[in-house]
């Protein structure tokens, strides 16, 4: 059952249009990844997803209502998470506070102590460093706090912006190792990425956005052996 | 053919961070070099450190034949060295025009007010913005704020042009145009080093690429080269190896 | 000067010192939250001196009692402060929040002059004396003391082992990120605005305890409170109570070397050097 | 061409809105004219002979007070006894001029802030705009200052007030005349009270609120007890506004002064004192400046017993008069009209008027130089002492015939805090506490 | 040369010529001092305006350039009997020097840490003076009445500082005008809207501050010169008095910051409504706080102040008011 589902939607920053038509679906307990190059939107649209922006036209659908014009911390509350580009941790904060900001919602708060108990199983080195102060922690470890803490909001969608962005490979393979794991958890995942190879593999269905609009999707494998999606990206 | 640019072992720290790795490279007079490399490479590092906002903690940057590590950014401007920025940093408050005048006051030739003026009008006839000369520089949109940055770049008529990602965020139509203006603008003898996403433009524009990953060069050469090698694809594109394993464990 | 001189201007120095301390806390949490420079900060704390005040004579509550309802007008002032001066130009360049601010200091002043004029006034009401060996305290001092302390403390506590506070934490940390938590920014500001005020309030009220004071008495740790904050580190509402000590300790120090009315040109320098030098304060961490 | 002359259009519309805005004569500025009714006090003066009415003129007296800002109590007590002094002599039917006819009083005053800005513009729209007849100073010796230059420019006689300091006096002014006595003698007759009570005590602490006005008064003490033979044990300013004064009060409890002498103001006066008596510093004698005579010292309790300070007048001090009201009457008729008792500033602001009333009366007009001629030449006893100027072209109008008095907060046979006269001995009303503590 | 043809310009410098004007031809010495007052915030906003407005730096401490000015000022006077001229160009030249040697120091200060630094610098003077004693100390410095009949006594005086301060006036216009059309002031505008871009793009943004700065003292120091020399006397208080400061930069925001007419809008408009305030019956006990309502409302309503409000509006004024 589709989730999430955005259609045909419009948007932008001031008189600046950035998505000229995109659309995707969100299917219930799956990985979906969203790829293309740097501008093409995707940041911009789970902006708009968020309410952070509002979707000139277009619609937005969760659990078949159509939701475009609710605000962002409503929007939250329902259980749509976004883990922001660049992070965006409270850096002056511990990993533990951070955490618990993460946990803001109805739903979360009473599930807090599980949660914190599941986020530290799936991401040991957050329980190393819990009383450290997130400004303190490594490039890796604040990727891995920020989807954490995406993870203690409860989310139905979880979506992430730029996984990878600036981290090493090891680092890397771990953090999609702990989405493969999440996802068996029963979330619905929306995964914005850059490496394309990485993003591809561990997801179930993929979409190419350029250029503002959706131009291609399928399940990952078949993407994957695209030729298109080389060109498309690499320009060979 | 000398080099313009002579890049020597530069390496830069944040704290723990290894930003740049001792990259090396020289820049022949006329040539444009692309600078390729994931997010978080290092290449607007890099950049920072050429037009002296950050010093280097190691390495040298000579400039037509000048020691130039550690000056300040608005001597290196009087030398002939311009830059755009990766997010637009328009004047807002002025107008295009005199975003641009401001560019030919202060750059290489050091012009006076009223000689600036034409010079700026004449750039801005050349990028395309000639009837926005008027317009407060706030409410140009991104296309256009991109074409400004770079007028306001060239009218200080530099020796050596440092564009970053000015196709980012620019349809098809756009970055087409912007592709022409770049090139125009080698065609008059102005070197330039960009860093780019767009890899078409950047496959088809440049003489030569380099690659950086962590902050290290990973790959220099032509295009083709370039696009050969496989550890570029790996970085850019993910490493193969990595995804085959992710995707066997399930 | 002997020993003993020294140990009381000491003793002095610590016991106004927090007290100077809490007078800033307020200021420099607000910074820290928003970066409002609250120049309405030293009409507040007269506010809460006259709060104490007419509590005092005119219902005849227990100065320690009344300073509880003038934390809780504090509050409310602040709150409504925030809404109506400052939540429009939170956003907007310094400037404009200071003359926000600025403008708000004037309107208090003025309304404050026309209502208890600028004469004097004084709180009667005395615990008595203590006397260590050479020291001689007024018991109202070492409470006030006391109670900065406690307050500093219930700040800390808030701050730190709250959800609202860790909210406060959030929202001066980052603020889109905060929102994106779904943390209602806009309620937290006003919240942190009407907890500076309070903050500043209860110091007007402790000092009201042991100095006579008029309308106008705020400025003077206004000012003192800009040092304090620089000392302590621009935002950081536990370093203005180091800071707090550290200017008391100066005040009741340098004059034993120097004239008196150096004392200011003194910290004055001080403040600019650390600016200079350190502008994250004798604490900060370095940049 | 069409958009240039839109814009110059606009520009000229936006010219002419704000000069008629700048355009004083075109703002409607009805100023505080008094007219209360008449109180019920004591007349100064006889009333004119019955029929035929006289021609009523009226004369404006013209000043600012500090409505706001740090000079507002003293400043508006003083603004209360010009009033009352106005409001009487309207009430008995105006002063008799020669030519016959009788003159009323009209004041016209401007809030000056407590600060010199416009004190210049704000005397010089009484002098000139609002046909100001005569000025009184503001409050405080440096806003009075300020004022005078203009007052002498526009030839209007000023009566200063509430403004000690003996400087202005000595820059060469003609038409500015003292009713305080000046700052120089304000602690002088307290060395000599101390002498009187114990001639051994030698050690004296002089501290100050640096500014101008106590400045100058403790030079002139500091001159007069080393003259004595007396020992400075501490001689040392504190800052307008300190409200701790712990580090100058431990650096006092280390110099072991007998005696502490100095002060500023009300604020920083009280507050030291209080300080003082909660340190429990040792001292035999302390007097303060301005702070002790003002009533609402009382309030800090046992902290102002024993406390002295100079003032020049006090509802005490029995003088005999021989023009106004005797003190008894100024006090009553204070009372009534503002519900509190006077202090001296409020006695200060009623002299001014007497001064002023005294100085027509004999010269018969409203002519400056006949004026200045009745000031230069008057020596007369009022409710609040002797009134004599100095003629001499060095120091003209300063104040010489008027004396400080002394007093000091003692307990009543209640127990209640009471003001008492204790120096000079003649004119006492109880005799000094001391030593101190 | 087509600068001189702009029609604001003009326009600015016709309004201060008419208000100029107006007392000389009557004669009227209450107006010249209400002018007087309008002229001496006029100069003082304008150049506050070269710093705030053109340059983007918040000095709130810029008092102290006048009350360091005024202070050399009176002192050579009443010491060396210097003439009030010699004395004005030595206020002037002071708070230069001062600005130029604070310049180099905490113009490396950006946002609310410069501002607070200007505050630190002025308390810091404010308490040096009071205890530096060739200053006179707490007592400050005091003209004898004699000290005017070099200028054909007081009330010659007064006028001789009164087309002082117009001629100043003109002149602040004129040099506010002249920096915005060059390239001095391109540089300033260019470091107002991103230091770091105008750093990039060639600006020799140190200097281009101080000098601004230094710019900005000038004028000030010498109108406290003549502002004290009138009055008779300086005393710390005055002289260093933070709230004037503030005033001054209300004033600038009040008629538009970065526009050449703006602050002298701001100084003529605000200097009056205060004065209408200070008189008026109805709002004399409380005019402070009406004064702070108008302000606040203006603060939040219209940030730009009265010209930017009209540039805003009329985009074709844009080229008009400079």
């Amino acid at each position: 059952m589709a989730i999430l589902e955005i259609r045909d939607v419009t948007s932008g920053y001031g008189e600046v249009q950035i998505l000229w038509g995109a659309g995707l679906t969100l299917e219930e307990n799956k990985l979906t990844c969203l790829v293309g190059a740097n501008g093409a939107g995707k940041t911009t649209l789970l902006r708009t997803v968020m309410g952070l922006l509002r979707p000139w036209s277009g619609s937005i659908l969760f659990e078949g209502k159509d939701f475009s014009r609710v605000p962002a911390h409503t929007k939250a509350e329902m259980g749509l998470v976004l883990v922001p580009e660049g992070r965006q941790l409270f850096t002056d904060m511990t990993v533990v506070e951070n955490l618990e900001m993460g946990a803001t919602n109805r739903r979360s708060r009473p599930k807090f102590k599980d949660n914190l108990e599941r986020v530290f199983e799936m991401f040991p080195r957050m329980k190393e460093r819990a009383n450290q102060k997130a400004g303190t922690l490594s490039g890796g470890e604040q990727q891995m706090l920020a989807v954490a803490r995406g993870i203690m909001a409860e989310p139905r969608v979880l979506m992430i912006d730029e996984l990878s962005l600036g981290l090493a490979p090891l680092l890397v393979l771990q953090l999609f190792d702990s989405l493969k794991q999440l996802k068996k958890t029963g979330i619905t995942i929306l995964l914005v990425e850059q490496n394309v190879q990485m993003a591809l593999a561990v997801s179930d269905y993929g979409y190419v956005l350029s250029q503002g609009r959706s131009e291609l999707e399928g399940p990952t494998r078949q993407l994957m052996d695209n030729q298109h999606v080389r060109t498309a990206y690499l320009g060979l | 053919m000398s080099a313009i640019l002579n890049v020597e072992g530069i390496t830069k720290r944040f704290g723990g961070l290894q930003a740049l790795t001792k990259v090396t490279f020289d820049l022949p007079e006329g040539q444009i070099l692309g600078l390729i490399g994931p997010n978080g490479a290092g290449k607007t590092t890099l950049f920072n450190v050429i037009n002296g906002i950050y010093s280097p903690e190691e390495g040298r940057v000579h400039f037509r034949g000048k020691d130039i590590t550690g000056h300040k950014p608005y001597h290196l401007s009087r030398m002939g060295l311009a830059r755009t920025h990766q997010i637009v940093r328009p004047l807002n408050g002025l107008t295009v025009r005199e975003n641009v005048t401001a560019g030919a006051c202060f750059g290489r030739e050091n012009q006076k007010l009223g000689r600036a003026v034409q010079i700026a009008d004449e750039v801005l006839e050349f990028i395309g913005l000639a009837e926005r000369a008027e317009q407060l520089a706030s409410s140009l949109n991104v296309a256009q704020k991109k074409r400004l940055e770079m007028a306001r770049a060239l009218a200080s008529r530099p020796y050596l042009l440092l564009l970053d990602e000015v196709l980012a965020g620019l349809n098809s139509s756009e970055i087409d145009g912007m592709i022409a203006i770049v090139r125009k603008i080698r065609d008059q003898g102005v070197t330039i080093i960009m860093i780019e996403h767009v890899m078409k433009a950047v496959m088809n524009i440049s003489d030569r690429i380099i690659v950086l990953d962590y902050g290290q060069q990973i790959a220099e050469g032509t295009p083709q080269q370039v696009a050969a090698d496989t550890r570029v694809i790996e970085a850019y594109l993910g490493d193969p190896k990595l995804a085959e394993r992710l995707m066997k464990e399930e | 000067m002997g020993n003993s001189g020294l140990i009381t201007s000491l003793v002095d120095g610590v016991l106004i010192g927090v007290i100077y301390g809490l007078a800033a806390m307020g200021m420099t949490l607000i910074w820290g939250v928003m970066s409002v420079i609250n120049l309405a900060h030293g009409s507040v704390i007269a506010l809460g001196m006259f709060g104490i005040y007419l509590l005092f004579t005119s219902l005849g509550l227990n100065p320690y009692l009344a300073l509880i309802l003038v934390a809780i007008l504090g509050l409310l002032l602040g709150v409504i402060i925030y809404s109506i001066a400052i939540h429009r130009v939170v956003n907007a360049s310094h400037l404009s929040t200071l003359l926000a601010t600025f403008s708000v200091n004037m309107i208090v002043i003025g309304l404050g002059t026309a209502i208890f004029s600028t004469s004097p006034r004084n709180v009667n009401y005395s615990l008595g004396n203590l006397t260590l060996g050479p020291v001689t305290l007024l018991n109202a001092r070492l409470v006030a003391a006391l109670a900065a302390v406690l307050v500093t403390s219930a700040l800390y506590l808030f701050l730190y082992r709250t959800r609202l506070g860790k909210y406060v934490r959030a929202v001066a940390n980052n603020r889109a990120a905060a929102e994106l938590m779904g943390i209602p920014s806009a309620q937290i500001l006003a919240l942190s605005f009407g907890l500076g005020t309070m903050l500043a309030a209860i110091a007007g009220g402790l000092i009201a305890t042991f100095f006579p004071f008029t309308i106008l008495s705020g400025g003077v740790y206004e000012l003192k409170s800009f040092v304090i904050v620089v000392l302590g580190g621009l935002g950081n509402p536990l370093g203005a109570l180091a800071g707090g000590l550290i200017l008391g300790m100066l005040e009741s120090i340098i004059p034993i070397f120097l004239p008196n009315t150096w004392v200011p040109v003194l910290e004055f320098l001080l403040f600019v050097l650390i600016l200079l030098v350190r502008p994250s304060g004798l604490f900060g961490v370095k940049k | 061409m069409k958009r240039t002359l839109f814009a110059l259009g606009t520009l000229l519309v936006l010219a002419g809105l704000l000069l008629s805005a700048c355009t004083p004569a075109a703002t409607p500025t009805p100023t505080a004219v008094v007219t209360e009714a008449p109180t019920e006090a004591p007349v100064a003066t006889e009333a004119p002979t019955q029929p035929p009415p006289p021609v009523e003129k009226t004369a404006v007296i013209g000043f600012t007070a500090s409505l706001t800002g740090k000079l507002n109590v003293e400043s508006t007590r003083q603004n209360d006894g010009l009033k009352l002094w106005m409001d009487q002599v309207n009430a008995a039917g105006g002063i008799p001029l020669a030519d016959g006819s009788v003159v009323k009083f009209e004041s016209k005053f401007y809030d000056d802030e407590s600060n010199k800005d416009r004190v210049q513009e704000l005397y010089t729209k009484l002098a000139t705009e609002d046909k100001a007849d005569f000025l009184i100073s503001p409050y405080s010796s440096g806003l009075a200052d300020a004022a005078a230059v203009i007052a002498e420019q526009y030839g209007k006689v000023m009566i200063t007030t509430g403004a000690a300091s003996d400087a202005t006096y000595k820059k060469g002014y003609a038409l500015v005349y003292q009713s305080y006595t000046p700052a120089s003698h304000y602690l002088t007759g307290a060395l000599d009270q101390l002498a009187s009570l114990d001639p051994n005590i030698k050690k004296i602490a002089i501290v100050y609120e640096n500014e101008k006005f106590s400045v100058s008064v403790v030079e002139a003490l500091k001159a007069y007890a080393e003259g004595k033979g007396y020992e400075i044990v501490l001689y040392e300013g504190y800052d307008t506004g300190t409200t701790d004064f712990g580090p100058l009060l431990n650096k006092i409890a280390e110099a072991q002064p007998e005696s502490i002498m100095g002060g500023g103001h009300f604020q920083d006066g009280s507050t030291f004192a209080k300080q003082l008596f909660d340190k429990q510093v040792a001292v035999k004698y302390l007097a303060l400046l301005v702070a002790p005579p003002e009533p609402s010292f009382a309030e800090l309790g046992d902290a102002a017993l024993g406390v002295i300070g100079p003032s020049q007048w006090e509802p005490l001090a029995a003088f005999t008069p021989d023009f106004g009201p005797t003190g008894v009457e100024l006090v009553d008729a204070y009372t009534a009209a503002f519900g509190e008792d006077p202090s001296y500033h409020s006695a200060g602001g009623y002299v001014a008027g007497l001064i002023l009333q005294k100085a027509i009366e004999t010269a018969g007009s409203l002519d400056t130089a006949a004026i200045k001629a009745a000031l230069d030449g008057m020596d007369m006893m009022t409710f609040y002492g002797r009134i004599k100027f100095d003629t001499s072209a060095e120091a003209h109008g300063l104040q010489i015939g008027h004396d400080m008095v002394y007093i000091q907060w003692q307990k009543d046979a209640a127990g209640a805090l009471v003001k008492q006269v204790v120096w000079p001995t003649a004119g006492a009303t109880a005799p000094a506490l001391f030593p101190l503590r | 040369m087509k600068n001189w043809l702009n029609p604001g310009l003009w326009f600015t410098l016709l309004l201060i010529a008419l208000l100029g004007i107006w007392p000389i031809l009557g004669q009227n010495a209450a107006a010249r001092e209400v002018i007087f007052t309008v002229l001496l915030s006029v100069v003082f906003a304008s150049s506050l305006n070269i710093l705030l407005g053109y340059t983007g730096y918040v000095s709130f401490g810029h008092i102290v350039f006048y009350g360091l000015g005024g202070y050399i000022g009176m002192f050579l006077i009443e010491r060396y009997n210097v003439s009030l001229w010699i004395a004005t160009l030595a206020g002037g030249a002071a708070a230069a020097l001062l600005a130029f040697l604070l310049g180099k120091a905490i113009l490396r200060l950006r946002g609310a840490y410069f501002a607070l630094a200007t505050i630190g610098i002025n308390e810091a003077m404010r308490a040096f003076v009071n205890n530096f004693a060739p200053f006179g100390g707490p007592t400050g410095i005091e003209l004898k009445f004699q000290v005017y009949k070099a200028y054909g006594g007081a009330a010659q005086a007064l006028w001789l500082t009164y087309y002082t301060i117009f001629a100043l006036a003109i002149l602040v216009v004129l040099v506010s005008f002249f920096i915005k059309q060059s390239k001095f002031g391109l540089s300033l505008m260019a470091i107002r809207e991103d230091e770091d871009t105008a750093e990039v793009m060639g600006v020799v943004t140190p200097n281009a501050k101080t000098w601004a700065y230094v710019l900005s003292a000038i004028l000030p120091g010498m109108v406290g010169v003549l502002f004290f020399f009138k009055n008779g006397n300086v005393e710390p208080g005055d002289a260093f008095r933070l709230h004037f400061s503030i005033e001054n930069l209300v004033m600038v925001m009040l008629g538009g910051q970065g526009t050449v007419l703006g602050p002298v809008l701001g100084a003529v408009g605000y200097q009056r409504l205060r004065g209408f305030l200070l008189t008026n019956p109805v709002f004399k006990n409380i005019q402070l706080s009406v004064a702070g309502a108008l302000l606040l409302l203006i603060v939040l309503f219209i940030p730009a102040g009265a010209v930017g409000w009209l540039r805003n509006r009329l985009p074709r004024l844009r080229k008009v008011l400079p």
